[in-house]
């Protein structure tokens, strides 16, 4: 397997608290990873590190080779559960804005033809996601769903090699889910895109990954919940989809998460 | 009724009330006629007129032409029941670069409109030939004269002390016209309600005798003065500057002379006729004599709407002392 | 019985309930003046509402005996205009320093803690040092306002800035953007529906120092006259120039909202 | 190289960085102090520092040859007392005003018109009228911070409580409450820290409103001090009042918010 | 069938706008009934209408025979998605109001030993719902689900005959889900409840309850999408719970919702 993006004893700790420690992996590109875990287990943290608005503790984590960047940039889009777009453009505007910031160093604005040109671009993408019908509307104007949507289109028109989703369908009517997995995939095989996706829906991940990572924590300290962190706990290639063995996995994996959650429950507020 | 209260503001002439209140003076005479005082100190002049004339307080330290504007226009009958000083130079027109007065042409000047700054300013331009026309009145709060006077926008302003002696102090300030080109006519009084006095002539016999009971103190004793000057917020030597350009009557028998010589009616048609050309006497005045003014010379104006009286009978009794 | 928390008027009683305390107010000053009135026929303190008429009449509607202007007009376009220049100097002062400081840590850092103090001073007390910075002129009354106003819209704009979803600021740099354009286009046209919010806040305030202002130092402006009459107790003018004033405070704060409402709509459909 | 954005001084560069300004808003002042002095010796209007400190020293710690106080100190006692009284009762009736119609409809319907048309009142506009109203005592000094501060707390609190999801109300009259007992027991408690943070925000204007009454009726406090000596012009005592005032403004609002961080951890939590 | 709750031509509009209109139904002491539907169809206006903070707009709503009262009141619990807990109280102190209200009427507070006895009647509710070791947190220190937990316990401290929970576990994590599940159909059991409950999650709904309610539209105005409101299109008796029909159900009505969500698609904001 050629080494698209590496993990090599990966780490990655706030201060004291210890939220990520000895991963070990590598991704191909193209391949479709979901990542499950309780909450706060740090899911959230290794796509930020992907991402590079986190910086790696210890450990190594690599892009082709090269370690990754430490600062976002267009090779890795990102959707978000929410906040992925822009309340005060319009959709087409939303899309077309990863190209004015290209095209326009100094207003990130474009006109005349130029902007025509972006538009179109737009548009192309807006049709790949199913929202031509939406391009003059406002976000708030959209539907969870669409938003998403939108988040997509704005997303891909960078052509990412790799687009990191953080729950994306996580603020969603379960009725409208179904039809954003068909979106999702069909714009990884599109696209040829490496994703990463963090989902609280086990079925989700099972069903849309070419592989699936649990993150737990193996070693626990009761005084010291946070002394040690988060690791891989399952890798599992999600290539062949036996439905039995899915069950089994399923409630395997459940029944695990569900242990660690009674003790680990977080603090919301 | 035996229980009143004045009102002062701070003012060279009229820091006798703060010392006579801290010093007992005041008690002691109150109790003596068996009656009570209370002194009140109102940081803004116009204020402690307004709450006079709103009916809070029975007496109050103003200037003869603040009465004349505020409480008579308003109403109020008022009796000057003493009369402690008059202004001789503690009221300037000070310019900025020009040495004359008849530099002030075309100049906009500071000061506190339709006050006896304002009055002091259309004396003197009239001294030169000039009138309010050939200058444009900026109105200015007197706390910030001062700090005014430092920017350069400002030329000319016209104002009284302590503001005049501070701003005399900045190089190149030009006194070009003071009181005491026209002495005796900005007179500091106590206003007293002639309804309450009449009722109560034992308000006006503890008033007198306290004040002329300080007047001698402060004649006599610097140390008096310098608690005075320090209570108005400067030391000894800077209230005695400020004294020197005010006339005080520290005798009974002076204020007197002063308030019986006819010349006082002939000040106090000037500032009606300042007034009433300012419509500082309302709107329903038709003319100048509109509201009556007596004086011991005699009444000027309308002798049936008489709201502002100077009367002689208690300064008497001090000069008889007869208190 | 339904309980009392959950008893709502209607539409027309709740007009009708909203008049009545105006209703009952212009009748307790009715009786007052009534009263002051009998005692002393010339008060000043409480006139009648037809002195306030002839009041308005004298200002509004005859030309001044002195200058030959009509005063009450003259002072509104005075003050409406240091009002305006006040609040568009600050809003600008407060969009640019707490959009940067906002946007940009290492800005913040210097700045924050300096503005915090600065918000703090009263203005009133330093008036001195203004007046010799900034002079006595028009100048003057305009920055009374600015420096009462400003540090409150820069820490304002500030908090708005920092509290932009850190997510669009992370999407716009995998959008390809820089700094430079991210501001530009992602935080700068949010922050300006925001910037109207703080301003309409600010209102008050900036009432409030021109007016200070406009009593220190002014040969016209609606706080140069309320002052003014103030000396012989007018309140026959006063209050109609209180009144006044409050509602041209309540029309600039409603058209500021309409604005917003119109040309921001995204903004008010969010909130 | 990072986007500017994204750079995040640490600790220490931050508390380094916000010195900064004030340090050379001092040699600012040194320079300027000197400029003055140079041209005129007796220049009052940016004193030296070693004047300042002798302006403190003959407040702070030379009794008074008049009275035998310390007057700096009985200043600061005076102003804080007239402050601290005139913040509790605005915020009392701010609570109550503010509960009542947030919580009661039928109450807000009257209020709510009334009491938006109140804070639209400039009060140094009607500083007159209050001040015949209230007399001169230190009621008048507390009137003024009440009636400037207390209409932007009943807003606020009444803003607050409408905020209160309306699933709590619904909730407690499951649970068997009536009005009274929902109020008491549901929203009391939880408004009390929006109290607090609604009284810090008004903090400014009460300053202000405070130091304006002093200068116009008061024989001490800061207010006072600083409108007496301004006629002499005499910075070296200004100055320092100003930054006293300034460090009572910001040691208030502190306390503020530490009791509220202690005693209402759940409300700082929950935001 | 003894109908203790009965709908009889019930329909409730917003001024123009129909939210339900002909509803009809029957239910029966002890019943567990979940509702189904679009985002926006009405499921939580009928809630309301249960509760009493909304008042029908034409047929009936009968309880035990009589129209239902027109407030909240004790006998009809409610559990929201969020902000069913006083933040400002603690545990114990939370479940104890509905004690407190009723035992003083004036400060709706109670002190010794009448305070302990309130507090010994909440802790009995607390370990019923497994909160016995949170007695003294705060909300704020609580996981979402064991705030629901405490919001249970807080409306059955009142022994209310009919349980409304709307959307009660929609925030929670899916693996927190399933325990939430247990524990309300062991308390239905063990209150003898009569249990609305509104979810978004069909399987949910058929897991729990004993009948299944799909609200829907079965008239369209494209031009006036207000015009018509929802009625109860499915009413299905799930005692026996038979697994090959559930799923052939779950799927039709999930093709039916899914046709209908594309085109009511509802603006979010
Ligand atoms: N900026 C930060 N500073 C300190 N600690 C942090 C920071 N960000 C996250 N953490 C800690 O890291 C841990 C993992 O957080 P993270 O958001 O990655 O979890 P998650 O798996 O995404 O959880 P969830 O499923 O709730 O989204 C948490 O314990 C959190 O407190
Ligand atoms: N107070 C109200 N005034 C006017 N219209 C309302 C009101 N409350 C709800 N509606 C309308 O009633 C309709 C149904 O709302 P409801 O909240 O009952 O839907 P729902 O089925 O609970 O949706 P969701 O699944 O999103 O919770 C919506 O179209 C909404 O706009
Ligand atoms: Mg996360
Ligand atoms: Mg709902």
């Amino acid at each position: 397997m050629s080494a698209f993006i590496q993990l090599d004893r990966l780490a990655k700790n706030y201060g004291d608290n210890v939220v990520l420690e000895n991963l070990n992996c590598k991704v191909a590109e193209g391949e479709f990873v979901t990542l499950v875990g309780a909450s706060g287990c740090g899911k959230s943290t290794f796509l930020k590190l992907l991402l590079g608005t986190e910086s790696v503790s210890s450990g190594q984590l690599l892009m082709a080779g090269k370690p990754i960047e430490q600062e976002p940039s267009p090779d890795r889009g990102i959707v978000f559960q929410r906040y992925s777009v822009f309340p005060h453009l319009n959709v087409r505007e939303n899309v077309a804005l990863g190209v004015e910031f290209v095209e326009s160093k100094w207003l990130g604005r474009l006109f005349g033809k130029r902007r025509k040109e972006a538009l179109a671009q737009a548009d192309e993408l807006l049709s790949a996601v199913g929202l031509e019908q939406a391009r003059y509307k406002y976000p708030h104007e959209l539907s969870g769903g669409m938003q998403q949507r939108l988040a997509l289109a704005q997303a891909l028109i960078k052509r990412p090699k790799v687009l990191l989703l953080d729950e994306p369908f996580g603020a969603l009517d379960p009725g409208i889910r179904k039809e954003m997995h068909d979106l999702v995939l069909g714009l990884w095989r599109q696209y040829g895109l490496t994703i990463f996706m963090v989902t609280h829906d086990l079925k989700e991940g099972f069903h849309l990954g070419t592989r699936l990572w649990v993150f737990d924590k193996i070693r626990h300290d009761p005084h010291a919940p946070d002394r040690f962190g988060s690791t891989i706990t399952y890798d599992l290639s999600l290539q062949s989809k036996d439905k039995a063995l899915t069950i089994a996995a399923i409630d395997e994996i459940n029944a695990q998460l569900h242990g660690a959650e009674k003790t680990t429950e977080p603090t919301q507020s | 009724q035996d229980r009143f209260s004045i009102c002062w503001s701070i003012y060279v002439g009229w820091m006798p009330w703060e010392y006579g209140d801290a010093t007992g003076i005041i008690d002691k005479w109150a109790d003596k006629y068996d009656i009570e005082i209370d002194v009140v100190q109102i940081n803004d002049y116009i204020e402690s007129i307004n709450q006079y004339t709103a009916g809070q307080f029975d007496a109050c330290s103003m200037t003869s032409m603040d009465a004349l504007t505020i409480p008579a226009a308003g109403g109020v009958d008022s009796t000057a029941l003493i009369v402690g000083d008059f202004s001789n130079g503690n009221d300037a027109v000070i310019l900025k670069e020009a040495a004359t007065l008849a530099d002030i042409e075309g100049q906009r000047v500071n000061l506190v409109e339709l006050s006896v700054s304002h009055y002091l300013l259309a004396r003197a331009l009239e001294s030169v030939g000039l009138s309010e026309r050939d200058v444009t009145v900026v109105n200015t709060s007197d706390a910030d004269m001062v700090a005014a006077y430092s920017t350069r926008d400002v030329t000319a302003v016209t104002t009284w002390n302590p503001l005049v002696n501070e701003i005399l102090k900045v190089p190149g300030a030009t006194k070009v016209f003071d009181s005491a080109q026209i002495p005796g006519e900005i007179i500091d009084t106590l206003m007293v309600k002639t309804e309450v006095l009449e009722a109560n002539p034992n308000l006006g016999k503890a008033l007198v005798g306290a004040w002329y009971e300080i007047m001698s103190a402060m004649e006599s004793q610097p140390e008096v003065r310098a608690h005075m000057g320090e209570a108005s917020g400067t030391d000894q030597a800077g209230y005695e500057a400020q004294l020197a350009t005010t006339q005080m009557f520290y005798s009974a028998s002076d204020a007197l002379a002063f308030v019986k010589s006819p010349k006082l009616m002939t000040t106090m048609e000037y500032v009606a006729n300042f007034s009433f050309d300012h419509g500082l006497l309302g709107e329903g005045a038709a003319d100048a004599g509109f509201i009556g003014i007596q004086t011991p010379a005699g009444v000027f104006g309308n002798s049936g709407n008489i709201q502002l009286r100077f009367d002689p009978s208690y300064m008497e009794m001090a000069a008889d002392g007869s208190l | 019985m339904r309980r009392l928390i959950n008893l709502q008027p209607n539409r027309v009683l709740k007009v009708a309930l909203g008049i009545i305390p105006f209703l009952l107010i212009l009748l307790a000053y009715q009786i007052g003046s009534d009263i002051r009135k009998a005692e002393n026929e010339q008060d000043k303190l409480l006139p009648s509402f037809s002195e306030i008429a002839a009041g308005i009449n004298r200002m509004a509607f005859e030309p001044s005996r002195r200058t030959g202007d009509y005063e009450f007009w003259e002072d509104t376009k005075s003050s409406v205009k240091r009002l305006s220049i006040g609040i568009a100097i600050s809003a600008t002062i407060g969009l640019l320093v707490g959009l940067a400081a906002g946007a940009i840590p290492m800005i913040a850092a210097p700045l924050s803690p300096l503005i915090t103090a600065i918000s703090l001073i009263p203005p009133m007390a330093i008036l001195p040092v203004l007046f010799i910075v900034f002079g006595l002129g028009e100048l003057s009354k305009v920055m009374l306002i600015v420096i009462g106003v400003s540090p409150f819209l820069i820490r304002d704009i500030l908090q708005r800035t920092q509290e932009l979803p850190r997510e669009q600021l992370v999407k716009a740099q995998t959008l390809g953007g820089n700094s430079w354009q991210i501001i530009l286009r992602v935080i700068l046209p949010q922050i300006v529906p925001r910037l109207l919010d703080a301003v309409r806040l600010s209102l008050g305030a900036a009432w409030l120092f021109l007016i200070a202002a406009e009593a220190i130092a002014a040969t016209d402006g609606l706080g140069y006259r309320i002052f003014l009459v103030r000396r012989y107790m007018s309140m026959d003018i006063i209050l109609p120039y209180v009144v006044w004033i409050t509602f041209l405070a309540f029309t600039l704060d409603w058209c500021l909202l309409k604005f917003s409402r119109v040309v921001f709509p995204w903004y008010h459909a969010e909130k």
